[in-house]
């Protein structure tokens, strides 16, 4: 069948061309993928960006350092709380303040809480993308428990701008140690479903394994970070490399693996839930008594010089690079976004597969379109 | 005129009204002499056809607009929400508000479409619906025709429905909508090789392809048991092959929303489109009472050897009740399917049909034939 | 002899995983319970929003219609996005000294990126959050909200 | 007017209409799709004749295989703007004169036969009886026929995947069937 299909394309073309997306159902959000087709092969695909571009770096360079964090919310959101950091970081590091241990710990904690949150909507969607829809709804089920977290501590769900330079916009709400051990204890007593409706099934593991396999050389020259990088043996945890906030006095394990397939990437990303479920249980009962913020200037400004940071969000690194000229605004700022990098190797390990592999692929690799764009 | 019939031939029943839901042959017999007294034979035949008609337009759109609406509760249960609960009591009248916003829509007209075939396509897979609904036995003398060859019809008919896909998927002048067909025609066509070798199982153990016969055979236990591990192998086989043969659940290839959009009928809208959609439903409603039929025992009621208290109970629910009662459990397994699983890729589709379902559907009619030949079955 | 027992272990195999994940779906599906659907507008009474939700900037007034924004601006300045202008206006006070008061806090809450800065650096903590979160019109212009009521005037000892 | 005499006027316009579209359309699929119909209406006449085997047998092998196959292999060649160009004068008529002697010769034929009406009802065949026949190896028996059948499909099937595989091995890292 396949075969025949092959052959004869229609109208005698070798190859001919769909349009996948800007709206598409699996391309989650404005993607635009134009593939070419041999029949249900895939010979290339030409990833159109741009549809939710907002010039959020030339937007950074008019206004003040406290006032770039609510923009970093709105790229990867679904890391707005790493993405914070990472900016908030950069410019302490910058300031040369001292940040105080309590700050670190609940920054530590909301960042991966945030990450757990992120991958249960890439556990929701993926299992969406391969059609099983249940998933969707217990992912996101799950998820509402962590933004209800989020909304008492932050007042925001998604969008939590919760840091701010020199410490936290406002100190943890009285119940957040409470409800974050009993989110870590439902969330261990409901990760076996996800296994049971997804990681163990057949068909899921038929459609996943050997599917998309990314080397580890073309990980290390793609810069593919994150999960999908340390699917394929590439130690990218920043985490790890370069400590930040309280990662330093945390013991957890970096999921490695070495196939680099579809199937391995998603598992990265279940194992990950389980590790940052580890970190939250080392850190949630020693956070010390403290003020939650440093008092800074009333407007803060740069030294002149370049400053650069580097986190892990959920999809890899972030790398944020601020060059001031003394001014309270930046003179540029650049983010080295994990998405966009990711992006790039899709034509790499999807060609010759077929269509609803791409999928996979594309799925397993975990797009957040604003942050393609930014 | 005609209500007067009716109602002479209703007022000539012998036994109280509640009984003819244990025997409409009594009801369906009273209608027809009494239609036969009054009128010439060419008329009563035709307002016969006609009044089947009615009912199975009629039950048609009741079966469709319900599961529509069970399947939305169903999947909703699943995924711990409530489904729709707006209109009418718990939501149950949503589908017909759905249907009336269908009726109403634009059907947008598609650029260098093969008009014609892309208006004709619906209807054959409604058709072809509703040719099969004719030949189901729904209860103790509920039986539009009872062909001598009744299951081989409803195989012979219901293959037909791919072509009505594939016109669609075709004449829509849109990629997506051809890989749908091209893929939907290809996982019917194989599918149906399993679904015609687990009825044949069947027939080899009923020993008739009637299926008025098929259920009677089955007054003393349901095939499903009566055949064992043979008879559930075909179940399982039949069950699986079914929800392929509708494009439903982990076999929705043709319509893989997360890939084609919404494969074959991308480009149908308003009540073309539910045409379409009502036709899933059918052919679901379809493969789970032909389930019910061959393997769970139709209309019969649950019977345990020589219980006797037991059996006296289960004949008090009607046939009737019985058959749907099998019929919307098939159903329930078939939504659990569609809700659990992942899609299939189409290679892994067709490789399940050739290198699974096949050679152990083959071996199985073996075996199956040799427990009739050595009479151990039940 | 060793593909076919390979063969029939898939198919156990494959079986088994897929009557484990039926196994979760049916078990949700007969226990309602588990149902964590809100019906909304029908649970409008006894919603209630987290005491820091951020739904929408307000300034709160007390019982004589005051409020303690001294219109100083700085909310303006820290806005990114300038959803905030304040307008004051010059009065003389009864001890015939002039003063700058606010005129209007004019807040365009289409705008607003919920970031919280005004709120956190308003030196007299005049505004604040509210929990309200319909925010849905039919006219784009009802978005501009002036957050001093009519009337209003500075709380007494907030400078 | 009997409904019987209705349904067989009823088909047998249905097939005549149908098989002049079939060979005037100009789109290769529409054609497709009114020789369904043809076979459609042909299973009809045999449902009226109770001939209710013979019937399924036209739906499943002509209209459900036969058709579908068809289709499927339409929808791998053409392209739905591609249309037949209008067949020239000459052509035509020699084929309406090629058509009009077939037609003369088979009206000839059956008005030759003498029918003689039957006072018998139309029975049911019974389905014992036909797979008994289906294999016997009597004189009446279609055990041979059948089996001949079989051998010459199983030689079409076999052609049919060493012509498929002519390519070579699909150069896909996924198992494809074959």
């Amino acid at each position: 069948m396949e075969e025949i299909i092959k052959e004869v394309v229609i109208d005698e073309q070798e190859e001919y061309t769909i349009n996948m997306g800007p709206q598409h159902p699996s391309t989650h959000g404005v993607l635009r993928l134009v593939v070419s087709l041999k029949g249900e092969i895939v010979k290339n695909i030409e990833p159109h960006i741009g549809y939710i571009h907002r010039g959020i770096e030339k937007m950074c360079e008019s206004i003040t350092y406290p006032q770039i964090i609510h923009l970093t919310d709105r790229m990867d959101y679904l890391s707005a709380a790493i993405n914070n950091e990472a900016v908030c970081l950069a410019v302490e590091k910058a300031l040369e303040v001292e940040i105080p241990d309590r700050i670190k710990i609940i920054r530590t904690i909301i960042s991966e809480l945030t990450r757990i949150q992120s991958h249960q909507l890439f556990w929701a969607s993926y299992g969406m993308d391969m059609g099983g829809q249940t998933c969707f709804f217990y992912g996101l089920r799950d998820r509402e428990k962590v933004l209800d977290i989020f909304e008492e501590t932050t007042g925001g769900r998604m969008i939590v701008s919760y840091n701010c330079p020199g410490g936290l916009m406002y100190d943890i709400h009285p119940n957040f140690q409470k409800r974050v051990k009993e989110f870590i204890k439902y969330f261990r007593g409901v990760l076996w479903e996800y296994d049971a409706i997804l990681s163990g099934n057949v068909i899921f593991r038929e459609r996943t394994i050997g599917i998309g396999r990314l080397k580890l050389e073309d990980a290390i020259s793609y810069g593919i970070t994150g999960p999908s990088g340390r699917a394929s043996g590439f130690s990218c945890d920043i985490r790890k490399q370069e400590p930040y906030s309280a990662y330093d006095r945390v013991k957890f394990n970096e999921v490695l693996y070495t196939e680099g397939d579809t199937y391995h990437r998603y598992l990265a990303r279940i194992e990950e839930m389980r590790e940052s479920m580890n970190i939250i249980d080392q850190l949630i009962d020693n956070i010390p008594e403290g003020p939650y913020f440093v008092k800074m200037k009333p407007v803060i400004k740069l030294p002149e010089g370049e400053y650069f940071q580097r986190v892990e969000t959920a999809r890899g690194e972030l790398d944020v690079f601020i060059k001031s000229d003394g001014n309270k605004n930046p003179y540029r700022v650049k983010f080295r976004s994990p998405n966009f990098v990711n992006l790039g190797v899709l034509n790499h390990i999807s060609k010759d597969f077929k269509i609803a592999d791409l999928i996979a692929i594309a799925g397993s690799l975990d797009f957040v379109i604003p942050d393609i764009d930014r | 005129m005609l209500l007067n019939t009716i109602s002479n031939a209703l007022s000539t029943l012998s036994e109280p009204w509640w009984k003819i839901f244990y025997d409409f042959s009594s009801l369906t017999q009273a209608i027809d002499e009494g239609l036969r007294s009054s009128l010439s034979p060419f008329w009563a035949v035709t307002i016969e056809m006609l009044i089947i008609g009615v009912v199975f337009l009629l039950f048609y759109a009741l079966i469709g607009l319900f599961l529509v609406i069970a399947e939305r509760k169903v999947c909703a249960f699943i995924q711990n929400r409530l489904g729709p609960n707006r209109i009418g009591p718990y939501g149950l009248f949503q589908t017909i508000a759905d249907l009336v916003k269908l009726l109403f829509k634009e059907l947008i007209p598609i650029k260098n479409a093969d008009g014609f075939l892309f208006n004709l396509a619906p209807y054959i897979v409604i058709i072809v619906n509703f040719m099969v609904l004719a030949a189901l036995p729904y209860g103790k003398g509920l039986h539009a025709i009872d062909f001598n060859i009744g299951i081989f019809y409803v195989i012979a008919v219901s293959s037909m429905s791919v072509i009505g896909v594939l016109l669609a998927g075709w004449s829509s002048n849109s990629k997506y909508s051809l890989i749908g067909a091209m893929r939907s025609g290809a996982q019917i066509v194989s599918y149906e090789l399993s679904i015609g070798l687990a009825i044949i199982t069947v027939v080899v153990l009923a020993g008739s392809m009637q299926l008025s016969e098929i259920v009677e055979a089955q007054r003393t236990g349901w095939f499903i048991f009566k055949g064992h591990v043979p008879a559930f192998l075909a179940f399982i086989i039949y069950i699986i092959a079914g929800t392929a043969e509708t494009n439903r659940g982990p076999f929705d290839m043709a319509e893989a929303e997360s890939e084609l959009t919404a494969g074959y009928h991308t480009e149908y809208s308003g009540i073309k489109f539910a045409f379409f959609y009502l036709a899933e439903y059918i052919n679901m409603f379809i493969v789970a009472a032909v389930a019910a039929t061959l393997f769970l025992g139709g209309w019969m009621p649950f019977h345990v050897g020589n219980w006797e208290g037991f059996n006296r109970i289960m004949d008090f629910i009607p046939p009737f009740f019985w058959f749907f009662g099998k019929t919307f459990f098939v159903i329930y397994l078939i939504m659990l399917f569609k809700w659990t699983f992942p899609r299939l890729r189409i290679d892994q589709l067709l490789t399940l049909e050739w290198k699974y379902l096949l050679p152990i559907n083959l071996v199985n009619v073996l075996i199956m034939a040799f427990l009739v030949l050595m009479g151990w079955h039940f | 002899m060793n593909s076919i027992i390979q063969y029939f272990k898939e198919i156990i195999q494959g079986v088994g995983s897929l009557l484990k994940g039926m196994r979760v779906t049916n078990r949700y599906f007969f226990s309602p319970g588990k149902i964590v659907t809100q019906k909304y507008p029908n649970n409008r009474k006894d919603l209630v929003m987290f005491e820091r939700f951020k739904g929408e900037v307000v300034m709160p007034h007390n019982e004589s219609n005051e409020h303690k924004c001294t219109g100083c601006g700085i909310c303006e300045i820290n806005c990114p996005n300038g959803t905030i202008e304040v307008i004051s206006k010059t009065i003389i006070t009864e001890d015939g000294k002039k003063k700058r008061v606010i005129d209007k806090h004019i807040y365009r809450l289409g705008m607003c990126t919920f970031c919280a800065l005004c709120v956190k650096t308003c030196p007299s903590n005049a505004l604040a959050f509210s929990q309200e979160f319909e925010h849905a019109v039919f006219n784009r212009a009802l978005l501009i909200k002036t957050l001093n009521k009519p009337g209003s005037q500075l709380m007494k000892g907030v400078e | 007017m009997t409904s019987n005499q209705l349904m067989f006027i009823l088909f047998s316009a249905m097939i005549v209409v149908f098989s002049i579209l079939t060979v005037t359309t100009r789109r290769i699929l529409r054609a497709a799709a009114f020789l369904l119909m043809v076979l459609l209406s042909t299973s009809g006449l045999y449902f009226m004749l109770n001939y209710q085997f013979m019937a399924a047998v036209q739906l499943t092998l002509y209209a459900g295989g036969i058709v579908v196959l068809i289709i499927f292999s339409i929808l791998l060649t053409s392209h739905i703007s591609q249309k037949f160009e209008p067949v020239e004068l000459k052509k035509s008529i020699f084929s309406a004169l090629a058509a009009v002697a077939g037609a003369i010769l088979c009206i000839l034929t059956i008005l030759d036969y003498s029918f003689s009406a039957t006072t018998v009802a139309a029975q049911e065949v019974n389905m014992k009886l036909i797979g008994k026949s289906l294999l016997s190896v009597d004189y009446d028996g279609y055990v041979l026929p059948f089996e001949v059948i079989s051998i010459l499909l199983l030689a079409a099937m076999i052609a049919a995947i060493v012509v498929a595989k002519k390519g070579g091995p699909a150069k896909t890292k996924t198992p494809t069937l074959n």
